[in-house]
């Protein structure tokens, strides 16, 4: 049996532009690898959106980094200012590996 | 006026308010985003395109010089006046007015194209420089609209990295205008010719299809508008009738003709949708993306489209006829 | 019959059949999703604008009121048709069975728009206001077909929420055939010239590029159907005949001439691809959306591109020779 | 460090043309905020399926939505009866956010 | 209050052009149905990558698939050769879902 | 040489250098995927259909066999020569170096429909037949690059599962480029003439929308490469002109004349970017497809498009010079 190891699943949502901002702010603490996913639509206390191309202002993307968890505290104490200005949702949850050396 | 009679009746304009229509009406009707884009890119790579190759015949002239230092004023200035008159009368805070600035003293490629539009259909077609004119008119004003907004916070300027300044100076849309521009001054007429099936001949149609987006985005922002004031709505009119009208003036001061003096109050009195938005989301994260969406494609957009144009383009015309 | 052939023959029947060879064959060929609906949501709007165009030329007449109702008529009362040789021969419970005859109550666009390009090659172009026709036919099957399926169901009429009615009745493709058909009304021949480039002539090459995805589709449809029956197949090509049968004797005895005549029998025997699906997994969640996909996609809609839409118009000039 | 505080992770499955109403059944019961992500194909008991704009019929979306045990509860409760006639399937997992008021 | 179930979660992101080998290697142990979602960018040790259409290339989906323990041990044990040569991400974590049958 | 300053300064080609300049001053101008997949399905279909119709008026003649035959030997053979310079002076392992072997032997469907813009430019439009020869050439290349990789590997032939080969031989491209040839073949000059507008009349303007995305594209591979060398760089320009050096010897061997002959020079030397890269990803997907990507589209496809095109055109005249 494949033996698999612990680590961190953190999630980003955010609106497209401010993606490399958020990018930028994960490779600060060392977190250099993501994966990025189109969100459709939804809904918060800022309103109701969908996506946009044209304007480009409201689309959001899901960041989605695996890591282990000092990586992860240190990202969550660097992002954890802007949550509310920038309107981010921040998500963290525990998930399971194969190849521990890579995350 | 039959002129304009015939211009509200224009398959241009009817599919736009089909769109405002059908989004009030809350109907399922959507034009997939990467459609929208696509056209959106269309349209600016065809009027670049051709304002080149109009500047290739007509070739340079001191005229053009003074047009795109006008332009470049009224990107710079007229955040200025917009800026005390959101926070005043607006009630909005230093990071908002800032943003909302920024959309007014930008410029809307699509206000632009249809005001040509109209015009053309009146006989009076602006100069093809007018389109380097609209490129440059974009960037200016989010300079000055980031700056007014740090100026009312303590933090310094927000956001001002070198990431920023280079997105804004390397915008999508600019490049695509000014690329395209260069492309048809290189190539010419004889250049034009073969790719003119695409770039002018279904051009109309395509703006069709366009506005009618435009116009279910518009609705659809404002039904969903939270941070709408009456005072606000206000200012969403009366900001691009003091632009159309302060565009209008120094397109008369400066000389210009017609259809391009016309061209100048329109892009000054329209406000944007693609390169500021972007923009402000980014150099000012705290800014209501909702409020100045909405403000600028909700109300001051259609505005523009239907009683805008016809305004500007007669004020222009007035004050052409004052100064001679 | 040299006209037959010719049709066949045609780019945009080889197109489809093209499509239809590539399913079937498994190649990844596919043309993105949102290219596909854009040029569904084009097909639309070209057809709405041109319809109307043509009313604006050929003013009113006792005809297009006739030609209304018995487009209603159809719409509501083939589903009563359909419901109960769904049941019984088909063996299909009340739901599956209702959302099915919805389906064939109400109408394919692309069934409509292959039969006028083949009807005007014959030189027997329908006239423009079938196009109303076409857009009043979409939604009363819906609501009949809802009815039918909540008549077997303890639980009364399922989903038949006020949003469910909205949803149908404001339906993408019915506002935007409807609004495009008022532009064209409201813009005339003189307002549509400008845009025909797009709207006119360059029609048919997209109407060869959606038959090509529609044959793809319709091929993957039915490869990976899982609940078609013999039954249900023979249905499926019975169906549609039964339908243009009566169409073209309702077109005969209202006195529908020509191409005319012919596009009823059409718009009877088609079968919805776009509103009704929507609608059906809105309102009639528990019936099984591959089945009535495979059913009017997979079977009918090639059936009547190929074989329905000659017999249709055969169909239609013998009834109005029997009368006559 | 900053704190964060768990929370359960809601997501659905469902056809497009009923996420409407799946938004209506997670609102009455106190869940109003959500994010929307489209996928791209699959397959279940009911066949394979790809995303289909055309006719609208079989894309589907997934929703996702973050709040207290107390919220599952009633969202879990309202959604199962009509999980097997619509075709959907409700993932639960745990999550950790960092600002607990707002979820 | 509705029970419910314990399963895991599977996830791998994997090129468009592999995907599928990856469902024919799921089914092989199992595992028949599964939902993806089309990933936008992302960055990893083979560099950065965006969505692709033109060249089909480089696009990435993610694979999700629920199902019992046994089921994952064996899709792991499957995929754990390729997971290197073929450049996947494999993520695995606990859900909870309502119809323990048909999971 | 004013023919080629003027090929130089069409939009067509400029359109590609914006796209170039763009992608190296990493503007966020992009164009949407689906819609640049759109674009390129576009090219694909109007090609083939373009060519079957000219067969159609032309007729078969023994000169399309003996092209057909050579196209197939070129796409087999090309890999054969690639392979040992990839694997000595390139440094790539076998794996590797059958993948972007397969890469060269295969072509590019927009490297050949520049060509063939700039070849009717000079009057020098090359037979349609080449079309079949093109879509010919897709395959035969990729089962030579696998083989040669296999040979490489102690594991035996990878991935040459029957899907593979399916994959492989009912590409999409490849069916679609055929396809549309036999639309055309048998719908012919006068079923054409409907379509045209959309298939011939906006064809150049779709190119150069399409190549301003192949600019980026290939600008923004290069930046982001990586696992590039100066040797492999280099044969990124050699390699190319080595095949078209052949192609043009071939062509004039067995007689075919001006455009056609510099036609079959062109695809020789042009490297694929649609059907290969992904049937690599499949077949090997050990192999780096930031590697292939980079050589293929980062370099040689500028490099053909700007400066391969008239020296492969100039080859074949000489070549041909040499032979009569
Ligand atoms: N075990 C599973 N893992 C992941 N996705 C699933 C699973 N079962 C069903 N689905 C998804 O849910 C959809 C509906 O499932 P069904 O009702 O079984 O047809 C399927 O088409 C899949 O996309
Ligand atoms: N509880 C939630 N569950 C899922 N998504 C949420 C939730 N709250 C907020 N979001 C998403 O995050 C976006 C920004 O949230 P807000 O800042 O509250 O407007 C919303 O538009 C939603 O897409
Ligand atoms: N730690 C990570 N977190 C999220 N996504 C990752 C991570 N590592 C790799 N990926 C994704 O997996 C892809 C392939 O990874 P690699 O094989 O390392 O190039 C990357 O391009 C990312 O999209
Ligand atoms: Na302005
Ligand atoms: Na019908
Ligand atoms: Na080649």
């Amino acid at each position: 049996m494949t033996d698999t190891i612990h680590r961190r699943r953190i999630q980003v949502l955010a609106d497209k532009p401010l993606m490399r901002e958020l990018i930028a702010k994960a490779a600060a603490v060392g977190i250099e690898n993501y994966t990025l996913f189109q969100a459709a639509g939804g809904m918060g206390e800022s309103g109701r959106w969908t996506d946009d191309q044209v304007t480009g202002a409201t689309a959001k993307q899901m960041f989605l980094a695996i890591c282990d968890k000092d990586h992860e505290a240190a990202f969550t104490d660097a992002v954890q200012p802007i949550l509310d200005s920038h309107g981010l949702m921040l998500l963290i949850s525990d998930v399971e590996v194969v190849r521990g050396k890579k995350y | 006026m039959d002129a304009a009679l015939s211009t509200l009746l224009s398959p241009v304009i009817l599919f736009f308010a089909l769109g405002i229509l059908a989004g009030f009406a809350r109907s399922d009707l959507a034009i997939p985003e990467s459609i929208a884009k696509g056209m959106s890119l269309y349209l600016m790579a065809a009027i670049g395109l051709k304002g080149g190759v109009q500047v290739a015949e007509a070739g340079f002239t001191a005229e053009i010089g003074l047009a795109l230092l006008a332009g470049l004023s009224l990107s710079a200035l007229l955040p200025l006046i917009a800026f005390p008159l959101l926070r005043g009368f607006g009630r909005l805070d230093g990071i908002n007015a800032g943003a909302v600035a920024a959309h007014y003293g930008s410029v809307s490629v699509v206000t632009y194209v249809t005001g040509v539009e109209i015009l053309t259909a009146m006989d009076t077609a602006p100069a093809g420089f007018m389109v380097a004119v609209l490129a440059l008119m974009e960037t200016p004003a989010i300079v000055v609209g980031i700056w007014l907004a740090a100026r009312g916070t303590d933090k310094g300027a927000p956001g001002t990295s070198r990431n920023l300044w280079h997105e804004v100076l390397l915008n999508g849309s600019v490049v695509l205008l000014v690329g395209a521009f260069f492309v048809g001054l290189l190539s010419g007429p004889s250049g034009f010719a073969p790719v003119a099936p695409l770039f002018e001949d279904i051009f109309r149609g395509i703006l069709c299809l366009f506005l009618l987006d435009m116009g279910l985005i518009a609705s659809r922002r404002l039904l969903e508008a939270k941070a709408l004031t009456k005072r606000l709505v206000t200012l969403a009119l009366v900001l691009p009738v003091i632009n159309g009208a302060i565009g209008a003036a120094i397109a008369a001061l400066i000389g210009l003709e017609g259809g391009t003096a016309a061209a100048l109050a329109i892009l000054a009195a329209s406000s944007s949708y693609i390169a500021v938005p972007a923009a402000m989301r980014m150099a000012l994260p705290q800014a209501n993306a909702g409020l100045y969406l909405s403000l600028s494609l909700g109300i001051t957009f259609p505005f523009n489209i239907t009683l805008g144009i016809p305004l500007y383009s007669w004020m222009a015309a007035t004050f052409a006829g004052l100064l001679s």
